[in-house]
């Protein structure tokens, strides 16, 4: 059972760093903070198979951590994109993608 | 009755295993930014919820196992929001002047579509 | 069991891998945003690290700190700061430069990690054979709440020093005004009902890591940390207001468990006869009230420094438009 | 042990790198995240002199391990302090670094004026406002 766990999350570990190292080096905004989201998830999947395996203490919490901080990331992520376009001060080369300078023109997302 | 368990394990985590592929080959393969969140989802939800069922049958009965039910709880609640938000945040980004309608329940139905 | 540890071992390999990659990357990708948003991933991946290395306490720590915590303050900062030359002139001479003594600490470092001596000299004995004393069960709790209880006295009194540092920095002119920092757009719906959400779950996974800190795992760091990530969230969402420096209660929060640490620390020399000992029978409950107050002090510090500082530049750069970096924003009511 | 040894190399490759980042950083920020990466591999060597120090039942030297949360913690407290005075330099002098030739040329246009300031005045000596 333990070898069957520890497979399972190195299965795991070895798809969230391909997925890591596509998504970080996307152009758009969007896709980084996806690879904090899918780190999250990914990581309790992982925390949780090898804790279970070796009866690692602290796994559990830690998980419950990483769940937190996720979707944390997430809204931090989220709330600076839009004050950054809202703001008018979001050019190209900081939000990422060109829609977001357009977007920006116009005065921000809700007026 | 270990055997029974341990055979439940297998086959949820490799279920598990196969969503959490099938949301990563998602993310490296769909074209663009809404659709690649679509697939990050499903890993998020049915994968680490497959995976945790699988491990309710490894760990001790009554608190180790409530722990591990709060904690999906906690991951599929925040996760499904939070994808929701990237999504409007995106929609947003993208979105050009002439559609949007500048009030909030707007934004509310696009997110939604 | 021979083929689990192998498996455990490719298991730190991907690990490791992953972070030297995303530590290199950080340091070289060429947006500073991405770079912001890879240090929140960076430090989430550490925090794996040092789950496989037996350490989970640090584990958390780092998780809340390295991965939540810095994320937000450099996202603060990141908008508060002109943009960066788009293209320097590639100053090869001291890039090289750079490089190479790079390389050669590291690989000085990495000498040394491997020169190691061989039966590692440790305390863990020590600690294994007085911890009955403490009456506490986690050893890390133990160290920082008894053992070694004037550092973490002393690191609590660093953290409200620097908060009184950060907090110097503001002009007095914009003394009495809100912290302007974190990221607060117009409220979108998803975005408030997730800030809604979190903290009342939050809340829960900070007061059972604080509670199971004396036994497990966890502590009043990092449920402190996890506490003040929660409340800068409610911040950015606009559903609390951070509070202005000149505040009483924040204030008074932030010193009230470096005090009652030191309090306790004092009437150890009477009662225990030694400064921070604690009296035989007093020592869990003692040490539960210390963390308790600390967890709060924790909380208050490193929440007001995530809040930030008032925008100074409100009458420098009224004319200023791109002064953004420091143009007034009340978050909205 | 080998395991140990495994990210103590990592430990060591972290300082490396973030001391290229802290050189060669194109803005204080970047210096920023360069050092905390140059911390996290000083904490990581840190904490495999824990794991190496594992004995009486515990997977780690609980002393190394308690201080490493100390020093995050300070890590955090020292981090905070050099955004703030970053923040501040911007504010006063619409620059992203303490650097005097690298950022000088492209600097943004509208940074405010400067000069009337005390406490950006000692700075301005070695470079002409645009």
């Amino acid at each position: 059972m333990t070898t069957f766990l520890l497979i399972a999350a190195l299965l795991v570990l070895v798809m969230v760093a391909v997925a890591l190292a596509r998504l970080l080096r996307s152009p758009r905004p969007v896709d980084w903070i996806m690879a904090a989201q899918l780190l999250g998830t990914a990581g309790i999947g992982a925390l949780l198979l090898v804790g279970t395996a070796t009866g690692a203490s602290g796994a559990l919490d830690l998980a419950l951590l990483l769940a937190l901080l996720a979707a944390f990331a997430t809204l931090a992520f989220a709330a600076s994109v839009r004050s950054r376009t809202e703001r008018g001060r979001g050019s190209a080369a900081e939000a990422g993608t060109p829609a977001a300078a357009a977007d920006t023109a116009n005065g921000g997302l809700d007026p | 009755m270990i055997m029974v368990l341990d055979l439940f394990t297998i086959v949820a985590v490799s279920l598990g295993l196969v969503l959490f592929l099938a949301g990563v080959v998602g993310l490296l393969r769909l074209p663009d930014p809404l659709s690649r969140l679509h697939a990050l989802t499903k890993a998020d939800n049915l994968g680490l919820g497959l995976v945790i069922l699988g491990l309710l049958a490894q760990v001790d009965w009554p608190f180790g196992a409530l722990k591990l039910i709060a904690l999906w709880v906690l991951v599929v609640v925040s996760g499904s929001v939070a994808g929701q938000l990237l999504a409007s945040t995106q929609h947003d980004l993208l979105d050009t002047a002439p559609a949007r309608v500048p009030d909030q329940s707007a934004d509310r139905s696009q997110s939604q579509r | 069991m021979n083929a689990a540890i192998d498996l455990g071992l490719f298991a730190d390999l991907v690990i490791a891998v992953s972070v030297a990659g995303l530590a290199l990357w950080l340091v070289l990708t060429r947006e500073r945003f991405r770079a912001v948003v890879g240090f929140m991933v960076y430090g989430l991946f550490v925090a794996l690290a040092w789950m496989r290395l037996g350490a989970p306490d640090v584990a958390l720590t780092e998780a809340a700190i390295g991965g939540g915590l810095v994320g937000l303050l450099l996202l603060g900062a990141s908008a508060r700061v002109p943009p960066e030359p788009a293209a320097t002139t590639r100053r090869w001479p001291l890039h090289l430069t750079a490089a190479l003594l790079s390389a050669v600490v590291a690989a000085g470092l990495a000498a040394a990690v491997l020169a190691l001596p061989e039966p590692a000299p440790s305390l863990a004995g020590t600690v294994a054979d007085a911890l009955p004393a403490t009456k506490v069960d986690n050893p890390v709790t133990a160290v920082l709440m008894a053992f070694r209880a004037v550092d973490t006295l002393f690191e609590t009194v660093v953290l409200v020093l620097a908060l009184i540092a950060f907090w110097s920095l503001v002009p007095d002119r914009a003394w009495r005004e809100r912290p302007a920092w974190l990221p607060s757009p117009r409220p979108a719906p998803a975005l408030v009902l997730l800030a809604r959400l979190l903290p009342p779950l939050g809340v829960l996974v900070a007061v059972h890591l604080f509670w199971i800190g004396t036994s497990q795992p966890g502590g009043k760091f990092q449920a402190g940390a996890l506490l003040a990530a929660l409340w800068a969230l409610t911040m950015i969402a606009g559903l609390t207001r951070p509070p202005a420096a000149d505040r009483r209660l924040p204030r008074l929060l932030a010193v009230i468990g470096p005090a009652v640490f030191f309090a306790i620390g004092l009437a150890g020399i009477w009662l225990a006869g030694d400064f921070l000992a604690y009296p035989t029978g007093l020592e869990k409950p003692l040490i539960l009230v210390i963390e308790a107050v600390l967890m709060i002090s924790v909380a208050v510090a490193l929440g007001l420094i995530l809040a930030g500082l008032p925008p100074a530049a409100a009458a420098l750069s009224t004319q200023d438009h791109q002064g953004g970096a420091g143009a007034p924003r009340e978050p909205r009511s | 042990m080998i395991q140990a040894t495994l990210y103590g190399l990592v430990g060591a490759v972290l300082v490396g790198f973030g001391l290229y980042g802290l050189i060669v950083g194109a803005s204080a920020l970047r210096k920023l995240i360069a050092f905390n990466v140059l911390g996290s591999g000083v904490f990581l060597t840190f904490g495999v002199i824990a794991r190496r120090g594992a004995g009486a039942g515990f997977s780690g030297d609980p002393v190394p391990q308690a201080l490493v949360i100390t020093g995050l913690v300070v890590a955090f407290a020292a981090t905070a302090l050099a955004v703030g005075l970053m923040v501040r330099l911007a504010e006063v002098s619409g620059r992203g670094d303490v650097d005097d030739e690298g950022t000088a040329a492209a600097k943004p246009s509208a940074a405010p004026a400067a000069p009337d300031l005390p406490s950006s005045a000692d700075r301005q000596v070695a470079r002409p406002q645009p």
